[in-house]
Formats: structure tokens, sequence, C-alpha cells
């Protein structure tokens, strides 16, 4: 073994150990000081340091100075490549680990926020707007005419799902089409401001710029939640195994539309099957990391809530989950929605840092990624997926791709071969998954104290 | 049935209740009056239909044709977790627990209903959101403190013995805060000593919810040592109505179900 | 000494459900288990009809070691197990249920013999030959379970819970046909929640508590022991 | 605590033929008319090209209907989306072309006998290639379930199901290693040649060189074949399933499989011996694949593998006149919109038409509406 292969693993432990780290500190519960007189919890302030701090350290070995640099390029990659695998395979331990749907359509939704982002600013440093306002019109109109017809028909009873399905359907595509008209109206009043690809105007670079981007991904997001809604509704009453293929179904569907993206769709910068090219590389380490605590903090507080709790029953046992007054119908819909808002988001966040989106990246057989990274980190384990992720790309693109390919140069595809046998062999040995359902740090499920029986303790 | 004028006001109405499942007549013509405090019990052999009847009432089935009124309601149509937030609460027959969760995690979830925050404050962590966690939390060890499950708690649901499951099921079920609690033989599997202490239990949570209870049953001693009314039906329809006694000493039902021996 | 069960131990996972049980039946005997849930007495029945491998312990059948021996082994031996909650294969009509029961017996017109005579124990399951399994009633479905159990010619049949939710009226039933069974010349392991039923046909019986044995004599005794009365037949 | 919120307004309640109802139903009647129309526009527009494509349709339904019977045999008696299934369809196409191609296996009877009448010795010698090949399927797929999915019998159904998805990949990134099968397109030397007929005024054998008319329906030997051996082994299967005693074991071991065993039933036999079944049509059906669109390569089998699985769960998954109606459909739908709207969305119309059947009949066209249990 040579040194860089050492370096490389040092690198893979370095990084999950510092995931670790976080963990801990953002879990991390100091007892109250008493300074002059005033008790301070001092909590909360040494759980943001820490978070600060992280986030700081690798900014640092990302920076360069002078011709040093502690993560390279190709490093740089692979972080912001975990990232979102993290985003995207944490939706799916939602939809799948803790609320039970078995769905292949993770990738789907991954792809329809990467394509729809990378729209929306390809467009913005071209000079048009309309990306931008369409997509962001057209979401925040979507939702709040779902909104709308869920609320009316929420005092009607035994509605067949495809009824409301098709009144879901009708709302999205009237606020699309108004979307559309506003698009056409408003985007020649700013594309002044936005000037062209090689001189942008004041709206299409710095602080602007990053704003725009934080829009069209969190736009994006959003967009991927309405279509897993609008696709969710009608599908997710079926049986497990329908709700499998119907969903990689969904993938396959995606798929073939991103290939036919400039002929059957009228997206002709997307260029179909020959990829999307000159999208701004925007994602920097700032965002990669925001986006991602935010869904790995959303995430851990919604399984903390009573909506969590809701959902794991569902998983658990439907039957009785509806006799204990869960909607689970609503559950599994909630679910869906906001584990496709997460890959929705991990998707804008990659097409932004990879600057180039082929429909191969989005095909169903790499789609079946995440549902094995789950599976490998542990089912209804955050903690598994999220070490999972990052052991996933940093060892299977980072360090086999650089090993093996030292020792030929076709010796890198035999990674292919190498990983459906340790799945195998996984599987074989600990069909539960590398975690079980084992969390740390702070999102380790806290052990409820045995109550006090001061009050008057009957017992039957 | 009484001759005598109820006062009581009437909790659960069931008429005309017919449940076909394709061409198989499951339940027919099916009547039944609960009123306010009832401890009534349902017997019959089995494939009789009474666990059907339990589902039409919770909405797990939808009735063919009939009607079930709840405090005036008409519940046919309502959806299952609809019907459980307006007070009726059930146990399972083969005890359906979520086996992987904790005993307080089951109860917790029985309170979702009545979580009272937004999805929002959830993910946000708001104060109203630590609140409610809190009473919740409460409310659940109350209801564990008075099943005598306390120390439980943080066991898994799977992990307890047979007896300790059908009670954490009913203290779950008691959670749904109901006024109307359906029991699916409770006492199966159960010895005679364990059943003696059921039969106290039932009697103690009624009294203390102020509850209506409906009992599916096959052990004689449970059902004829507690119930006030009991129905017998066979083949989906009602063979008889009555108290015990009266049960026990009417010849269709002794042919149908009982037998000479008993 | 027709079976032996020699210091039983098994576990699922971490938990120890049987601990070092022994028990024996002679041939022509009905030996009845008795005990509360979860003692651990389907869990005897699984492992001897082979469908649990214990941790340790023998079991010996007509003086050979079947410990280990696979379930369809142990059938082709002659001992027969009729599972708790009856196990109807649903989407199998009656006939082809029966056909299953005597999967190991080659000869057609010995299958036919057999349908034959367990049609003679159970007449309604003539009336409904080809009737789905699943549509039948509760009663019905465990005469199908007995019967199907004894169509591989069983000498020892093992009956987990033939009373379970069944009416009173029905138990009966189902109790003398058991009575008819061994008198035929098959012998019995019977397992029983409803105790008082179980004793008043048992030629002796075993109490089994918390994966242990705790009492054995003849049914008799075990009727008259106070301990017994208290606990399992709510005198 | 506070108390439940109970409603206080009385909901409305749907009735099945009111007109909220008809909304849904509305618009899939509409969607209904108008791919009708489509069809019979053309059908009237071109009547012979129309004919052609579902013949072309019918081709490839058979060859779907020859793997959808291994997936629906295996899902119905382990539960499992065998994902491999459509690699091991691969395996029987690139063995026989290794037979072929390599070792001349479809001539021996001519080398062996020389004064043997040509067609009988390439009839004899494509009979042993496809032979061949599916022993070479057959053994894989009994391989594959001892090692991958047999010790997983217990496990929670999605590690077997990862298992398979393993398996899978395995078989594709491993042949498409350059020493093993390579991701090329191979061109598919043919055993026998492939004779067509016109139908133009009568019926014509086409000669080579010579055009065939622009308004004529061709039909092939290749397809003669797989349509014949598809319906013979449709009827072979549903007899084995509802008459043998091996049918009825399979039956019995879908259903319950620790009673199953008690009754004498070797069910580990049992289960192999279905997943042999299965891949010995998978092999039949890449052969014939291949010898009817003569060009191999590695993934050929991921497509067709899903187009046979959709299928299997179009008609019912577990049932096998469902597996055959599925496919037939699935191959109509190809071939249509291959034509009439864009080939490229075939894919997508193939899931659409799967997620629309299943929100009508949630189990497939076959399936037994699943009980409610509680």
């Amino acid at each position: 073994m040579d040194l860089s292969v050492l370096l490389s693993f040092a690198k893979i432990i370095a990084v999950i150990a510092y995931l670790y780290g976080l963990f801990w500190i953002m879990g991390l519960k100091v007892r109250p000081v008493t300074i002059a007189g005033k008790t301070l919890d001092l909590s909360l302030a040494i759980n943001v340091a820490g978070v600060v701090v992280a986030f700081g350290i690798i900014q640092l070995a990302l920076t360069d100075f002078g011709g040093f640099r502690i993560l390279n390029e190709f490093d740089t990659g692979l972080l912001y490549q975990a990232c979102t695998m993290t985003m995207v395979a944490l939706g799916l331990n939602l939809i799948y680990g803790f609320n039970g749907q078995f769905s292949l359509g993770q990738w789907g939704f991954y792809g329809i926020g990467a394509y729809a982002a990378a729209d929306v600013t390809y467009r913005w440093v071209n000079g048009d707007s309309s990306g931008l306002i369409v997509l962001g019109v057209g979401t925040i109109l979507a939702g709040v005419i779902i909104l709308l017809v869920g609320r009316s028909l929420s005092n009607l009873r035994r509605m067949p799902v495809l009824s409301s399905f098709t009144l879901y359907l009708l709302g999205a595509l009237v606020s699309g089409y108004v979307a559309v008209l506003i698009g056409r109206w408003v985007s020649p009043l700013l594309n002044p401001l936005l000037g062209t690809n090689l001189e942008p105007g004041p709206l299409a670079q710095g602080f602007w710029l990053q704003i725009i981007y934080f829009l069209a991904v969190v736009f994006a997001g959003i967009f991927a939640a309405e279509i897993s809604f609008l696709f969710g509704l009608p599908v997710l009453s079926l049986g497990s195994d329908y709700f499998g293929i119907a969903t990689l179904g969904f993938t396959i569907v995606v798929y073939t539309l991103m290939v036919n993206s400039d002929t059957f769709l009228p997206f002709p910068e997307m260029r179909g099957g020959r990829g999307m090219i000159g999208i701004p590389k925007l994602t920097t380490w700032f965002w990669a990391f925001l986006f991602m605590m935010a869904v790995i903090v959303s995430m851990r507080n919604l399984i903390r809530s009573s909506y969590g709790r809701a959902m794991i029953s569902v998983r658990e046992d439907e039957v009785a989950a509806r006799a204990m007054g869960i909607d689970v119908a609503g559950g599994k819909l909630l679910a869906f929605v906001i584990g496709s808002l997460f890959a929705g988001l991990g998707g804008g966040v990659y097409a932004h840092y990879i600057g180039f989106l082929s429909p191969g990246t989005f095909d169903f057989l790499i789609g079946f990624n995440p549902m094995i990274i789950v599976v490998f980190g542990g089912l209804g384990s955050m903690t598994g997926t999220i070490t999972a992720s990052f052991g996933w790309i940093f060892f299977l693109e980072g360090m086999l791709r650089d090993v093996l390919g030292r020792i030929s140069p076709q010796a890198p595809s035999w990674r292919y071969v190498l990983y459906p046998l340790t799945l195998l062999l996984l599987m074989l040995i600990r069909p539960e998954g590398l975690m079980g359902k084992i969390e740390w740090g702070f999102l380790k499920i806290p052990v409820v104290p045995l109550r006090d029986t001061k009050q008057e303790g009957e017992v039957a | 049935m009484n001759t005598t004028a109820e006062t009581r006001p009437v909790v659960l109405q069931i008429e005309g209740l017919t449940k076909y499942f394709g061409g198989l007549r499951a339940v027919y013509n099916f009547d039944l009056t609960l009123y306010d405090g009832d401890l009534v019990g349902l017997i019959g052999p089995n494939g009789a239909g009474k666990t059907t009847i339990f589902n039409q009432i919770t909405g797990l089935y939808l009735p063919t044709s009939g009607s079930i009124k709840f405090n005036g309601i008409e519940l046919v149509g309502f959806e299952p977790h609809e019907i459980t937030r307006l007070g009726i609460a059930r146990t399972f027959q083969n005890i359906r627990l979520f086996g992987n969760l904790t005993v307080l995690d089951n109860l917790r979830i029985a309170l979702h209903s009545q979580a009272g925050y937004s999805l929002f404050d959830g993910i946000l962590m708001t104060r109203k959101y630590r609140q409610r966690e809190a009473e919740i939390l409460e409310r659940a060890q109350e209801l564990l403190e008075i099943m005598g499950l306390t120390k439980v708690q943080n066991e898994l649901a799977r992990n307890l013995p047979y007896g300790e499951q059908r009670r954490v099921e009913i203290a779950r079920a008691l959670a749904c805060s109901p006024r109307l609690l359906l029991l699916d033989e409770p006492a199966a599997g159960m010895n005679p000593k364990e059943i003696t202490q059921l039969m106290d239990l039932i009697h103690f949570i009624r009294d203390k919810f102020k509850l209506t209870v409906l009992l599916i049953e096959h052990q004689m001693r449970l059902v004829m040592g507690i119930c006030e009314q009991i129905t017998v039906i066979d083949f989906g329809e009602i063979i008889a109505r009555g108290t015990p006694k009266e049960i026990q000493n009417n010849p269709r039902v002794i042919e149908a179900y009982l037998g000479k021996g008993a | 000494m027709l079976l032996e069960v020699k210091d039983l131990h098994v576990y699922y996972g971490a938990i120890h459900a049987l601990h070092g049980i022994s028990f024996h039946i002679a041939e022509g005997e009905i030996v009845t288990l008795i005990g509360a849930n979860g003692a651990g007495k389907s869990t005897t029945l699984r492992t001897i009809s082979g469908l649990i491998r214990p941790r340790s312990g023998h079991i010996i059948y007509r003086g050979q070691d079947i410990t280990l021996t696979p379930p369809e082994q142990i059938v082709r031996m002659g001992i027969s197990h009729v599972p708790e909650g009856r196990k109807i294969f649903a989407p199998l009509t009656v006939r082809e249920n029966l056909e299953m029961g005597a999967y190991i017996i080659k000869d057609k017109a010995e299958v036919n013999r057999l349908m034959e005579r367990v049609f003679k124990s159970f007449p309604r399951l003539k009336e409904r030959i080809n009737q789905l399994g699943g549509t039948l009633s509760g009663g019905e479905q465990q005469m199908l379970a007995t019967g199907r159990g004894l169509m591989s010619k069983p000498s020892l049949l093992l009956l987990d819970e033939p009373s379970m939710g069944l009416s009173p009226i029905l138990v009966q039933e189902i109790f003398n046909i058991i009575k008819e069974i061994n008198a035929q010349g098959t012998s019995i392991l019977l397992v029983e929640q409803n105790a008082q039923m179980a004793l008043s046909i048992a030629h002796r019986a075993y109490v089994l508590e918390t994966g242990n044995i705790v009492l054995s004599g003849t049914a008799k005794e075990i009727a008259e022991n106070p301990r017994v009365k208290a606990a399992y037949l709510g005198v | 605590m506070q108390s439940i919120s109970r409603p206080q307004k009385m909901p409305v309640i749907v009735k099945p033929n009111s007109f909220l109802a008809w909304i849904g139903r509305g618009g899939l009647i509409l969607l209904a008319l108008l791919i009708a129309y489509i069809l019979l526009r053309n059908l009237i527009e071109k009547p012979l090209f129309f004919v052609t494509n579902i013949i072309n349709g019918l081709q490839l339904g058979f060859v779907y209907a020859l793997i959808a019977l291994g997936y629906t045999m295996v899902y119905g008696i382990v539960k499992l989306i065998n994902f491999a299934h459509g690699d091991v369809f691969m395996v029987g196409a690139f063995t026989s072309f290794f037979a072929i191609d390599r070792f001349k296996l479809h001539e021996w009877p001519l080398r062996a006998f020389p004064t043997i009448n040509p067609v009988l010795g390439i009839a004899l010698g494509t009979i042993t290639t496809i032979l061949l090949s599916m022993v070479v399927c057959v053994l894989l797929a009994v391989t594959i379930e001892r090692v991958a999915y047999k010790p997983l019998r217990d496990a929670p159904r999605i590690a077997a199901l990862i298992t398979a998805i393993g398996v899978s990949f395995f078989l594709e990134y491993f042949g498409l290693l350059d020493f093993v099968f390579s991701a090329r397109f191979i061109p598919y030397p043919r055993p026998f040649e492939v004779t067509t007929w016109y139908i133009a005024d009568g019926i014509h054998l086409t000669q080579p060189g010579e055009p065939i008319p622009e308004n004529a329906i061709v039909i092939s030997n290749i397809l003669i074949i797989i349509v014949i051996l598809t319906l013979g082994i449709l009827l072979f299967l549903q007899y084995l399933v509802r008459r043998t005693k091996i049918g009825i074991a399979m039956r019995a071991t879908s259903f319950d499989k620790p009673t199953a065993r008690l009754m004498g039933i070797n069910v580990d036999s049992v289960i192999s011996f279905t997943f042999a079944i299965g891949a010995a049509f998978a092999g039949l059906g890449g052969v014939l694949y291949a010898i009817a669109y003569p060009s191999i390569k590695t993934l050929m089998g991921v497509y067709p593998g899903l187009k046979a699985f959709i299928s299997a769960v179009l008609g019912g998954i577990g049932s096998i006149p469902g597996a055959f109606v599925g496919a037939l459909i699935m191959g109509q739908a190809e071939a249509l919109t291959a034509s009439y709207i864009s080939t490229p969305m075939r894919d997508a119309v193939a899931f659409t038409i799967l997620i629309i059947v299943l929100l009508v009949r949630p189990t497939g066209i076959f399936g037994e509406p699943e009980k409610e249990k509680a």
C-alpha cells in the first residue's frame, strides 16, 4: 500500500469523525452557570458556536493558501456530492425507513430539483428572468391552490382518490398557466438588469446572484415536493410493492422526459440527451453545509414530534394506526412530500456544483443508490444514513476509483463489480444495515425518565 | 331488552347494519343500542360476524347498508381515524401494538390527534411544541400509571409478556380519550386468574373514565360475569339478546353456541 | 416408548423459551401440555416437528434421534403436526388441502382411501370438497386442519390449540373427534389453553410454566392438584 | 390537556355515482377516448401499417410474456421481485451467441449426419442451442437462489430485495467488463434464416432482393415460432400449477411456508424448482429475442426485464394468465407508441399505463383483490 491510499483512508475516517464531532457538539447539554447572580444556560450558544467552528474547519481546508490546499479539487467535489447524497438519502429514509413506503422515486425528484434549479439560474445568467419568475410564482400559486382545494375537500367524505387527484391536478395546471402568463409579462421588465452571460448586469453577479441561487434551489425543492404531492396522492393508496413499482416508473418517466426535454418538452436549453451545459457553478461549501444542516435538523425535529411518531406508527401497523386516530393517508403523503422536498433541494445543490446535467445521471439504475445507502446505513437511523452517504461517496467514488485507477486504466470499472458483492455480503451478514436503528449525538432519542409516583397512584 | 324507559342518553345506535363480502353475507340486519355507561357483550360462534361489526363501527369496513349513529352523528362514511377522534377506541383480537416502539411511544401515538400543534411548530421546536409535548408525556405517563405499567414504559412493546401487552393495548385505546370502548376478545389466551384480574380492570376503567364498553368474548365466565346485556349472533344475524341469565337459558343459544355442557 | 423428549433447550434470539424440558408419550396415549400463554407449549410442538431447532437436548422417536431432522423428513417418519391457528391453505380447495396432507404418499388409490376415512370422521368436509379452504367457517377449518393432519397416516398427532376461537358447542365436537382418533390407534400430544377440556380426555398431563415442566402425572391427578385448580381451571 | 376537536359540521358524503365521484373517472374516460381516436384515425388512414404495428407488438409481447412468467411465479412463491431475472434473460441470449458464434453448435447435426435433411438439421441444431441456453440459465438462477436469496429467507423482505438488486448489478457490471461481454452492441448470428411472407392479395414468400410492396403485412417465421412456443408454455404452466402435485405444492408453499413443510413438502426444492422454470423460459426468451432482433449487448436485459415485470404487475402479479395478458398489452403499447407518438417516449408510456391500471384496479387485471385485515 502506498501512502496516498492511506491518505484516502484517513480522509474518509476524518470526514466521518468530523461529522460525529459536529453531532456530538450539537447534542451537548451543559449545566447552567451562575455569573454575577444570574443563571445562564449556555447550551444553545455552545451548540451554535460548535456548528460555526465545524463550518469553518472545512472552509479552511478548502481555502487555497497560495498553492496549498488540504482538500484538493477532487475532494471538494466528493464533499459536495456527499452533502447532496445525504439530503437525498435522508429524504428517502424518511419515506422508507420511518414511514415504511418502499419508494424508488427519490432519484426522479432529485432530477426534477436539479433540472428546475439549473434552468432558473442558467436563464438568469443568460439575461432571462422568466425562469425564476415562472418557477417562483408557479410553486407559490400551486401551493396556495393545493391548500385551498384541500380545505374545500376536507368536508367531503369517501371522495374517490382519482377525483380529488383530478381537482388538484387542474388547480396545479391552472396555476402553472397563470405563472407562465405572469412570467411573460414581468420578465421583460427585469431582463435589462441582468445583462448577458459575458457582461452580467447588476442583478446577475455577486450578492444578488447568490440570492437568486438560494431562491432557485428552494423553489426547485418546493416544485419537486408539489410534483410528489400530485404523484403521491393517488399512488400512495397502492400496496407497498405496487407503490415501489409505480415510483420506479416515475423515475423512468422523469428520465425519459429529460431525454426528450428539447423535443417533447419546450426546453431547448436543456438539450435533451446531450446534456445541459453552462450551469453557473454557484454551490459553495457555505450553501452545501447550510442546506444539508437544514435538512438534518428539520428532519430530526420532525421525527421527534408527534407528526414523526404518527409516521412511524404507519410503518409499524397501518390498521392499528388508523384505529388510534392517525390519518394514515395524510401521514404517508406528508412523509413522501417532505422526503421529495429534501431530494429536490439536494438536486438544486448538485446541479450548481457539477455545472453539467445529463439525463444519464438520473437513470433508474443509478437511482437504486439512495435506497442502497439507506439500507446500508440502517432503516430508520439518521446517523446511519449520513454515515453511509459520506462513506459511500468517499469510498466508492473517491478511494476505489483512485486506487483501482492506479492498477490499470480499466480497473475502475471493477468497482461496480465489487460494490454489489459488498452489498451481497452485507445483506447476508447484517441484513438490518450497518447501524441498525442506533442514533448518535444530537440525533439520539432521549430516554424518558420514569415518572415520580408522587400522585395518588391508583393501580388497577 | 329493557322495556322500562331509559333515561340515560344513547351513545351508539346501530340500525339495519348489513355487510356483504362479494356474495358472502357476513352481517345481516344487525341492531344495537348502547346507553351511556353500558357494559355490553357480543358473543357468537367463530365467523359469525362479530369482528366485522367492530370493523364497521370503527370505519375499517364500509357497511353495505344500515346506519351507525354515535352521539347522534352518522358514522357511515367517516374514515377510521375520524371515528376514533369522535370518541370510539378499540383493541384488537390479536394484539396490534406497535411492536418495535416503546410502550410510552405507543401511547403517545394514540395521543397524536390531541397534540394540538402544527407541523411547523414541530420542525422549529417552538414553545408551543415543547408545552404540548410535555402535556402529552404527562398524560401518557398518567395512563401507564393507572394501568400499572410505569416500570415498562421504555421497553419495546413486543418484548412484554402477553398479559402486559393486553394491558398496554387497553391503555393505548384509553389514550384516544374515548367515550365508547370496543374490546375484541380481551381475554383471549389468558388463564382463569388473569381473566379475573381483567374483569376487575374493565369495571374499574369503565367507572374511572366514564366509558361505555362493548366487548366480544368467547370466555363465558368473563361475559357472563361482567356484561349487563348480551347479544348473541350467528351467521351474521341476531339470535338472542338479554341478560346473562336469559342468554344461558335460551334454547336457541344453547343449540347454536353454548352446547349442552355449558 | 413412542416419543421421548430429553432436556430440551430452545432460544428465540436471546430469549430462553424452553429451559430443558423432558417428557414422554407412550404408544396409544393422549398426553396434554397445559400452561399459560407464552409458557412454551407451542414452541415444544414446533421443536418436535422440526420447525424450530433446539439449542440442546434430544428428541427421540421410536428409538431414533430426530432432534435435527427437518420437518419434511419428520412427517415421513409418522409425526403429524396440526399447527396453532389451523393454518389452512386458504387459496386451495378442501380436496387440495387434504391432498397436501398426503403429500408424502405416492399411491393415488391410498390417498383416496385416506380421504374417505377423513370424510367419515368429518362428513361436513365432504359437502364442501370443492370449496376454497379460506371460505370455511372456523369450526370447519379446524376439522379440515385435523383431517389434513391425519392424511399422512401418522402414528403421533401433535395438536396445537384445537379449541382456539371456537364456540363451546364446537369445542365439544372437536374433542369428541380427538378421542375417536385416539381410539383408532393414533397417539396424540395435545396442547391446550382450555385445560378443563384437555384434562377430561387426556391420559396423562404435563404443566408448563415459563419454559419449565412444573408438574406431571395422570390427567386425574393434575386435575385435582390445588395449584392447577387455582391457576388453570378457575375453580 | 385539551379535549379532542370534534367536528361540528356534518360532512358531505360523496356517493359513488355523484358528480364529484365522476370527475376522476371522467378524466380517465377522456384520456381513453383520445387514445381510441388516435388509434382509430390511424387505422382508417393506413390500415395495413396499423396491422403491421399490431403484429410487431404481438411479437414483442410474446417475448415479454416469456420473461414475465418467471417474475410472476417467483413473486408468487417468495414475494420477491427478482431483479436479476432480466439479466438471466441476457445470459440466455449470450450463451446462445457463444454457442453459435464460437462453437457452431447449431450446425452439429449437419456435421454429424451430412445426409440429414437440412431443414431438420437446422431445427435440431437450434433446439440444442436453445436447450443449452435454458440449462445455463437454470443453473445460474438456481445458484443465485441458493447463494443470495435462500440465506435471507427469514430476513426482512427488503434485505432480499436489495440482494436481488445487488445480484442484478453484479451480473450487469461483470458482463460490462471488456473481457466478459463488454459494453458494445454485438451482431447476433442467427442459427437459421429469418424468412418473411407478405400479405398483399395473397400470401407471398419474400425473395431476397425482392422489394416488399408498400401496403403489405409482413409475417416472419420467428414470429410464428415465438407465438406457438409461448402459447404452448402457457398451457403447460397452467396445467402444471392447477393439476399436478408439484403445482399444488407450489401454491401451498406460496401461501404458507412453515405449514407446507409440516405437510412434508420440501419447501427449498419447490422454490428452486420455481426459479428453475422461470429461468428456463427467460433463457428461451433470450434466444428468441436475439433471433428476432439480432443485436445483443450486456444491458439488453434491463429494459425487457423491466417491461416484463410491469406486464406481470399489470396482469396481477402471481397470476400466470395475468402475466401473459399484461405482456400483450405492454407489447402493443410499445409498438403503437413507437409508431404514433415517439420512440423514446415508449418507456414513459409503458409506466403511465401501469400507473393508470393500478389506480383503477390496485392489484392488476387478474389479481385477486386484497382483503383488508383487521
